[in-house]
């Protein structure tokens, strides 16, 4: 089963991996994206201890943008399932945001779809992290 | 006839709203719909700005019809 | 944290994931091996149905070669933290059999890295499988 | 002097058994106490075997000691 959703609650990776598998595949690899406790700020080089993040997300547009991203990673690489959940709202540190799940009948595609899909998420899909850290907040803007 | 923008994370804070409509114009392009949004809040200026019509990735060159969604954005880090 | 360990307990890739993570690290790799139900005979070509898989370990030189590996993976890639558990004993269909966590602060060393160990762990782990089929049972021999 | 002998998976299954102690000649090398082991258990050839002595993959000029662990194994499949 392919997947793509937004949710508020905290994310299973274990639950995630298992959902995209079909019985004739042997291997899913997953990405698990977190909240981090220690930040270096690009501009500054400081490092900065975060409270806790805050994800907002344009969440019919993102959910059409993940989609995409499954349909394409499905048409440039041999995977069989692909799923992608990423939290919304307030995340505690070490709290997963991000989950991208992909089985493979063979790893080496697994291996490289789930990187190229993490790497699109992050440029392509409308979600945006604030980071809150003692003394103040700060909404990331990506490279993209 | 008017057409719904949207604002998310940064640009919500700026422009102090997450939603606004705004009166537009028959057959007007979506960088004029957008500029005059951001003529009303010049603060998003300072940032490197995207935009969506229709939850799709935005040029500009769009036809804005009645009842489209548009939204004004920073660049995307999720993940 | 590194790791290397052998049990006979169910394995929860979630809470494996989560051990390798240090602050500083905002991304983990996950590797997830499981008893698939169909397999195709390499020989014959034809697909059988597994019913079950049973792991045997050389426990005392699976760990020493599991924790060589991670060593080895640390000198290669940047990264942060590697653990490695692997199931042994019966294994129902779709239980997970291995899972290979890797955490780095740049995701690409931990795709890396992550692929890596799992070619290698195939290699050279001194782990033999079982497949229990209706009518029989075979003792998978590796291509090493 | 003696070692342990160890077999796990198809060799456990061919052997019969998961451990064997044998008596070993002071100064012998793996290799002669392997073919030894292989002489009594002559379906063991059938498969492609590995060996161990002391928990490392040995290629069988390792001089043996008194109580060392060797074992007789098949390719690995773990995974």
């Amino acid at each position: 089963m392919d997947f793509a959703e937004l949710t508020s609650q905290p994310l299973d990776i274990g639950v995630i991996a298992r959902r995209v598998v079909p019985p004739e595949c042997g291997a899913t690899v997953t990405l698990d994206g977190y909240a981090r406790k220690f930040t270096k700020d690009k501009t500054s080089g400081e490092v900065r201890e975060t409270r806790y993040l805050e994800y907002d997300a344009y969440e019919e547009m993102a959910i059409m943008e993940m989609q995409k991203l499954v349909e394409k990673a499905k048409e440039q690489f041999e995977i069989s399932n692909v799923g992608i959940v990423h939290r919304t709202g307030r995340l505690e540190i070490g709290e997963t945001s991000v989950v991208v799940s992909v089985a493979a009948p063979h790893r080496r595609a697994a291996f490289e779809a789930c990187e190229w899909l993490i790497k699109e998420l992050k440029r392509t899909v409308p979600i945006w992290k604030k980071e809150v850290y003692l003394g103040g907040d700060h909404w990331v803007e990506g490279e993209n | 006839m008017s057409v719904r923008i949207l604002f998310f994370g940064a640009t919500a804070e700026v422009a102090c709203t997450r939603s606004q409509d705004v009166d537009v114009a028959e057959g007007e392009l979506a960088s004029s719909v957008f500029e005059s949004v951001l003529a009303n809040h010049p603060s998003l200026a300072a940032h490197k700005l995207f935009f969506s019509v229709n939850q799709q990735f935005a040029t500009g060159g769009e036809i804005i019809r009645d009842g489209d969604e548009l939204a004004i954005f920073t660049a995307v880090s999720g993940g």
